[in-house]
């Protein structure tokens, strides 16, 4: 893209300051970005959050380990399972809590099913801001067969509030695996149509293809993570580079593309969705029998030793880390979050946006997912 | 090639290096070496910066910040089972001034913005220090620990009245 | 359509019409608004409530406030409800309006929303689902049908307390009053 | 991929779905069932829950608050308040954290999710369980989906709740290492070992610090406090914390009836938290109380009082006004302190020297005791009376009742049978012992009697049998008594009075002839038993010991003085608010006054009677 030169001041190319506010059609989430604009190219972008800043890490102090259990899969409401997964790893390491196997691989069922259930969500807010309506309802809606799901395992259509530290909280509903395969082949049957409507079609090339590019070199220097990166084709998934839970014990490959704009992540984010749906039926066949949950102490005494840990997970949307830190009390002492969209959304959006259009504002903001909770926490 | 740790205490004196736990190595610096170990350490291949955090050591009387390097790559290829480096450095509580390490890695812009706003920490020459997050100015930041945030609410928000008809 | 129905038609055929046909403004203020795409959507339709998103305010007539209210929210909630025509209605989701649920002890969220704009239904639940929203729509109906929905009359009424409600959070708003203050009380 | 441009028809093949049914769930006229787990609405079952306010505790969002509800009656020995909870809607997030933590089982969420209002007071709401509460349910052919919500909602319609494998309390407890049966019957060893430290620590986790054992204590013990200390690692501070109200934990440990444990929420469906046991282990773990208590007497008020009585109620009243600045002598037959619990518990269950270090703590302190002296003959009552400021009553009961059944002197008295054998020379006993009564005396002193055996009689076959008017259900003595007693191989005897002891011809005894009770209480409660005549039982035996109560000794008392003493119609002293007698200056406590007849209760009275005397002697 050239750099529109300085002279042009006057006349229709004079320079604008356009609010893509909190409250507009094309934003997902609560979240503002301050466009300036010469025509209908943008100059500079500034993100603008802060509209659902909480104060989590406050919050966090104030209540007891097991109290903050509820409260951590509230940080982003789209995958409520990748936080659960990163405080209880947390708490597990300082507290030296072990969870029996087959706690773990339930809990790596449940995470790979909540992927699935963001990525449909990312595609309908995606295909919505595109036009395609259709291929937005029938996201939402096998969106929403998984959400039963959640409902029968855990009790919760969307906050399930079910990894634990010290496993997960309660064994699988008998036939539970039954509906569980059947949900994922009626998505899988319909892999083909969404490929004939949407990834196929040619409006979404055009749409897509070379929109929004973060070369390698700008990701990596902007702490770019999950698809941003692997849109350019680096293999970067920490569930490969630091695993977790079960995933060494089952072999699946990490999906890639090469030119690192809004068609490759989307394309990254379908070939992802396809390989959790395999891996959900691999771990199935090796799910071992026993406990589910190693009892944790008493909670309200329960003090965990000083010390502090940095625990890494792949959310659906990039690295989901953890910073606790422990003054071998009742309460954390101090909780940091590193959510994906943190970088995604305020550095890299902001390059991104540079010198694109401005109808493509929500199309590349949302090829790199930023979700806006995250980002205030 | 010698371990990380090795390389770090060859180069730098003053630093301590300790292993906390499996993956992860503390690196404690001074403030004023801290830019230089950053530009070591990215040398080193620590280019992914995931994390600028703050620890408030109200007893010591301490801002301790938390840097989290890992790593991308080592040798082209992606880089499987490294460990990563935790990065802390001390900064008085009196007056919390700090070089912005932003010219290192330009990830920790927002990071820094954030952590002036909620810790009332100046990174000198960071290029906006603006408010990112709170629409009130609370006198004092809020995720210090002498800030206390239900006497805050009971004072601010109880004392509105309802609205009688 | 049964003979109880054509005569209310009949009779106020306004307040029916604007009763099946609410329009939603399309603004995700918090974590509630996860479950507005299923509703809208085709699984649970609320398309045969007659009730669409609509992107601005100037054509909505229902405001659904999803959730907790940070501070920073508050003001992009209080201009949007001073910008929607006349019949408008409000309807809270979750717990967090109204006690402040879990964040009850957080300094950037507010606690208690009917103290800055009214409110007109409230629906328990964290987050509530669809079918639980669909019932809070059927509600208002009933609060529309017997004229009790006149939140948007009483924020007219007590404009001074909301005002001097929302400038004491804020220190001075950044618009002027909606309404004049003085001598409105009574009215 | 890139090479061919897609055909800009492609998305026209999404056309085959016009004619396929629609997926949609039309909402009121078609329901979608909620999940069997769904975190809906809260149920309460009122019977079952015991207002100890767990769910109030663990609740990350404030949302529950114990609220009184006027029309249950409270009964705090039991552990039951009236107290339920009450759940703002406007706070809580339905995480269900209360259910896993309810002792009781109680509270459950159910599969109700509707509540929509324009009023926010009627968020708050106070849940009911199913079966009491008829107008707060609707059966199921009335439930409608539009006109539920919290004031009407469906019939057992449950959702989430508590499965006790991932409840976040522990129902079994840390085992207590105790002799076993056949080895501990031989010989007079401590039966209960105690616990080690991480036992004790891993015990004392247990607690969910709901309070309910605190409001069961007769003495008002800190009990979350003390057994917090210990998980603390801080033993000397759980002392602090005991040494408040109850200066001998050494004893109490190993003999009280543990009131608290009945209370204790964790009781309810499971082991209640070894209350007891933990006292015992801080009493144990630490060598010299005088270190880690740092308690000095009070400064001298220049005032006496005289103590009748070194039993658990004089020796704690000793302690009380010592650390308030008042003389104190002691006066007791006695050749040692303890009185009852002296000579009653034998050594497997209460050995010497545990008393002993409860008692030496006492004596540091400056209490000056008078051994081996009777009030009423070495030393007169009114001399007392007249000597010191204010005078104590603590002589609990200490005279045996008899059956007055045919040949009942050749019987041995039990207070008598378990003295001597404690302090005294010891008894000789038969191979067949027959012991009469139900109570904790009786226990012991069967227990007792089949250890002398297997000591006097090593290789012959011995048998101790009890014979008691109360039925199995009935029996007074606490059921881990009468549990252990039958470990140990003795047979009992429920339901068969004692009619007359059989004698041969040269006097010695050859058993007991019993008759079949039929009731023991009448119908207004009172002991009346009733017999059976012609349902007879003989049971052979060379040694009989009757165990059937003991009543107080107030022949120290001179006539005129014991005229003026009030007493209540279940013949027990009269006592004001104070801990007062009738007769001015003069206070009572312990088994005389109360009716729990157990060491806590007299340790309360005295408590009380210290600060009666203080703001008697100080004019107040």
């Amino acid at each position: 893209m050239e750099i529109i030169s300085e002279k042009k001041k006057g006349g229709s190319s004079r320079e604008l300051e356009l609010y893509f506010g909190p409250q507009h059609l094309g934003m997902i989430g609560n979240f503002s970005i301050t466009l300036n604009v010469r025509g209908d190219r943008i100059v500079r972008a500034e993100a603008n959050p802060g509209y659902l800043h909480r104060g989590f890490e406050k919050l966090m102090e104030g209540r007891s380990w097991i109290q903050n259990f509820p409260l951590v899969c509230r940080v982003n409401v789209i995958e409520p399972g990748s936080m659960e997964m990163v405080y209880s790893t947390a708490v597990e390491n300082l507290a030296g809590v072990k969870v029996p196997p087959r706690g773990k691989y339930i809990r790596c069922i449940y995470l790979e099913l909540s992927r699935i259930a963001s990525h449909l969500f990312g595609l309908w807010a995606y295909s919505k801001t595109l036009g395609f309506e259709t291929v937005g309802g029938w996201a939402m809606y096998h969106r929403d067969l998984i959400l039963d799901l959640f409902e029968e395992l855990t009790g919760g259509r969307v906050y399930n509030i079910y990894i634990w530290p010290g496993g997960v909280r309660r064994d699988l509903p008998e036939g539970f695996e039954e509906r569980t395969k059947d949900v994922l082949h009626e998505i899988g049957e319909k892999v083909p149509d969404y490929n004939q409507t949407f990834f196929e079609n040619r409006l979404f090339h055009e749409r897509a293809r070379g929109v929004g590019v973060v070369s390698r070199e700008e990701a990596m220097n902007t702490g770019g993570t999950g698809q941003v990166l692997r849109a350019t084709g680096l293999e970067y998934d920490i569930r490969k580079v630091e695993p977790y839970g079960v995933y060494d014990e089952i072999d699946w490959d990490v999906p890639t593309r090469e030119d690192g704009d809004a068609y490759s992540r989307i394309m990254v984010v379908r070939d992802e969705m396809i390989e959790s749906v395999h891996a959900i039926f691999k771990l199935f066949d090796k799910l071992p029998g026993g406990p589910v949950y190693n009892k944790i102490p008493n909670p309200f005494k329960w003090n965990i030793p000083e010390g502090e840990t940095y625990v890494r997970l792949e959310s659906s949307r990039g690295e989901l880390g953890l910073y606790l830190a422990s003054d071998g009390g009742r309460k954390p002492y101090r909780a940091h979050f590193r959510t994906p969209s943190y970088p995604h959304g305020l550095t890299i959006l902001e390059k991104a946006l540079a010198g694109e259009s401005i109808s493509d504002t929500g199309n590349i903001m949302i090829s790199l997912y930023v979700t806006a909770p995250e980002i205030d926490r | 090639m010698s371990s990380i740790e090795e390389k770090i205490t060859a180069n730098f004196d003053g630093i301590e290096v300790r292993k906390i736990e499996e993956g992860r190595i503390e690196v404690k610096t001074k403030k004023e070496a801290l830019l230089s170990t950053l530009n070591f350490l990215k040398d080193e291949g620590y280019g992914h910066l995931g994390l600028v955090s703050c620890v408030d050591r109200i007893e010591e009387g301490i801002f301790e910040l938390v840097y989290i390097l890992s790593r991308y790559l080592v040798g082209g290829e992606v880089a499987v089972d490294q460990a990563s480096l935790i990065v802390k450095t001390e900064v008085p509580r009196g007056n919390p001034t700090l070089v912005t390490s932003v010219k290192v890695f330009e990830t920790a812009e927002p990071y820094e913005r954030e952590l002036h706003e909620m810790f009332g920490i100046v990174f000198s020459g960071h290029p906006r220090l603006t408010p990112l997050f709170l629409e009130r100015d609370i006198d004092l930041p809020p995720m210090r620990k002498d800030f206390d945030t239900r006497k805050y609410v009971e004072e601010e928000f109880e004392s509105i009245p309802p609205v009688e008809d | 359509m049964d003979r109880r129905q054509l005569i209310k038609w009949l009779k106020e055929p306004l307040k029916m019409s604007n009763k099946y046909s609410l329009h939603v403004v399309y603004f995700c203020t918090g974590c509630g608004i996860i479950e507005i795409p299923p509703s809208i959507t085709a699984r649970w339709d609320a398309e045969r409530f007659g009730v669409k998103p609509v992107a601005t305010p100037r054509q909505a007539n229902l405001f659904l406030i999803t959730g907790y209210v940070s501070l920073k929210t508050l003001k992009p909630i209080i201009r949007t409800y001073e910008q929607m025509p006349a019949p408008k209605y409000t309807v809270a989701f979750g717990s967090c309006p109204i006690d402040g649920g879990m964040y009850w002890d957080s300094y950037n969220t507010i606690n208690h929303l009917d103290k800055y704009i009214p409110i007109d239904g409230y629906i328990a639940g964290c987050m509530p689902r669809p079918e639980a929203v669909f019932a809070g729509i059927t509600h208002l109906w009933t609060l529309i049908d017997e004229g009790k929905a006149d939140g948007y009359k009483k924020y007219r009424r007590n404009y001074s307390q909301y005002r001097s409600n929302q400038e004491r959070l804020y220190g001075e708003l950044g618009w002027p009053p909606r309404f004049e203050t003085e001598g409105l009380e009574n009215e | 991929m890139s090479g061919k441009r897609p055909s800009i028809l492609n998305s026209l093949g999404a056309g085959k779905y016009l004619f396929r049914r629609p997926k949609t769930i039309k909402y009121p006229f078609e329901l979608k069932e909620p999940a069997p787990r769904y975190r809906g609405f809260h149920l309460n079952d009122w019977d079952a829950c015991t207002g100890c306010g767990n769910c109030e505790d663990i609740c990350p969002n404030e949302a529950i608050e114990m609220v009184e509800v006027p029309e249950l009656e409270e009964a705090p020995e039991e552990g039951r308040t009236n107290l339920r909870p009450q759940i703002n809607y406007g706070r809580c997030c339905f995480c269900g954290l209360c259910v896993d933590v309810c002792p009781a089982g109680a509270l459950r969420l159910s599969r109700d999710y509707l509540h929509i209002h324009f009023d926010t007071d009627t968020f708050t709401f106070i849940p009911k369980d199913q079966k009491s509460a008829g107008e707060k349910f609707l059966p199921e052919e009335e439930y409608s989906v539009l006109k539920a919500n919290l004031d009407h909602r469906r019939q057992d319609y449950e959702g989430f709740s508590q499965d006790l494998d991932f409840s976040l309390f522990r129902l079994d407890r840390v085992p207590m290492p105790q002799v076993p049966p056949e080895e501990r019957k031989l010989s007079f060893i401590e039966q209960v070992i105690g616990y080690t430290k991480e036992e004790a620590k891993g015990e004392a986790e247990r607690c969910l610090e709901c309070g309910l054992c605190e409001d069961a204590c007769p003495a008002g013990l800190n009990i979350v406090d003390y057994v917090g200390a210990i998980y603390e690692d801080d033993p000397d501070e759980s002392l602090r914390q005991i040494f408040k109200d109850n200066p001998l934990p050494s004893i109490c440990g190993r003999v009280c009836m543990k009131h608290c444990e009945d209370a204790c929420s964790l009781g309810k469906q499971g082991d209640p938290v070894a209350i007891r046991w933990l006292k015992r282990w801080t009493a144990d773990s630490i060598e010299d109380y005088k270190r880690s208590l740092e308690l000095t007497p009070g400064e001298d008020k220049g005032k006496k009082v005289g103590i009748v009585g070194a039993g658990p109620s004089g020796l704690s009243l000793a302690y009380f006004l010592r650390l308030k600045g008042y003389g104190v002598t002691v006066f007791d037959s006695l050749p040692g302190a303890g009185g009852a619990t002296r000579i009653g518990p034998p050594q497997y269950r209460l050995p010497l020297d545990a008393i002993e270090k409860d008692v030496n703590y006492i004596a540091s302190l400056g209490v000056e005791f008078r051994f081996c002296t009777t009030v009423g003959e070495d030393v007169s009552f009114e001399e007392i009376r007249d000597v010191y400021d204010a005078a104590y009553l603590a002589v609990g009961n200490s005279d045996p009742l008899s059956t007055g059944i045919e040949n009942a002197d050749k019987a041995h008295l039990a207070l008598d049978f378990l003295r001597s054998n404690k302090i005294g020379e010891g008894v000789e006993v038969g191979r067949e012992v027959v012991v009469i009564g139900g109570g904790n005396v009786a226990m012991d002193a069967a227990r007792e009697a089949l250890r002398l055996q297997h000591m006097q009689h090593p290789e012959t076959s011995v048998v101790t049998k009890t014979v008691s008017l109360e039925d199995w259900d009935e029996l007074p003595a606490t059921g881990e008594e009468v549990e252990e007693a039958r470990e140990e191989g003795i047979q009992f005897n429920p339901a068969w009075g004692p009619k007359k002891i059989e004698v041969d011809g040269d006097g010695r005894v050859k058993g007991l002839l019993c008759t079949k009770v039929k009731s023991v209480f009448d119908e207004d409660g009172r002991f009346n038993p009733s017999f059976d005549e012609d349902r007879e039982k003989f049971l052979e035996g060379d040694t009989i010991i009757e165990a059937i109560g003991q009543k107080p000794d107030f022949s120290f008392i001179s006539e005129e003085t014991f005229g003026k003493l009030e007493f209540t119609e279940r013949r027990k002293v009269r006592v004001n608010e104070n801990g007062m007698t009738s007769l001015p200056g003069v206070f009572a406590g312990g088994d005389i006054v109360n009716t729990n007849l157990d060491a806590v209760t007299a340790i309360a009275d005295a408590k009380v009677a210290s600060e009666g005397i203080d703001c008697y002697l100080s004019g107040k």
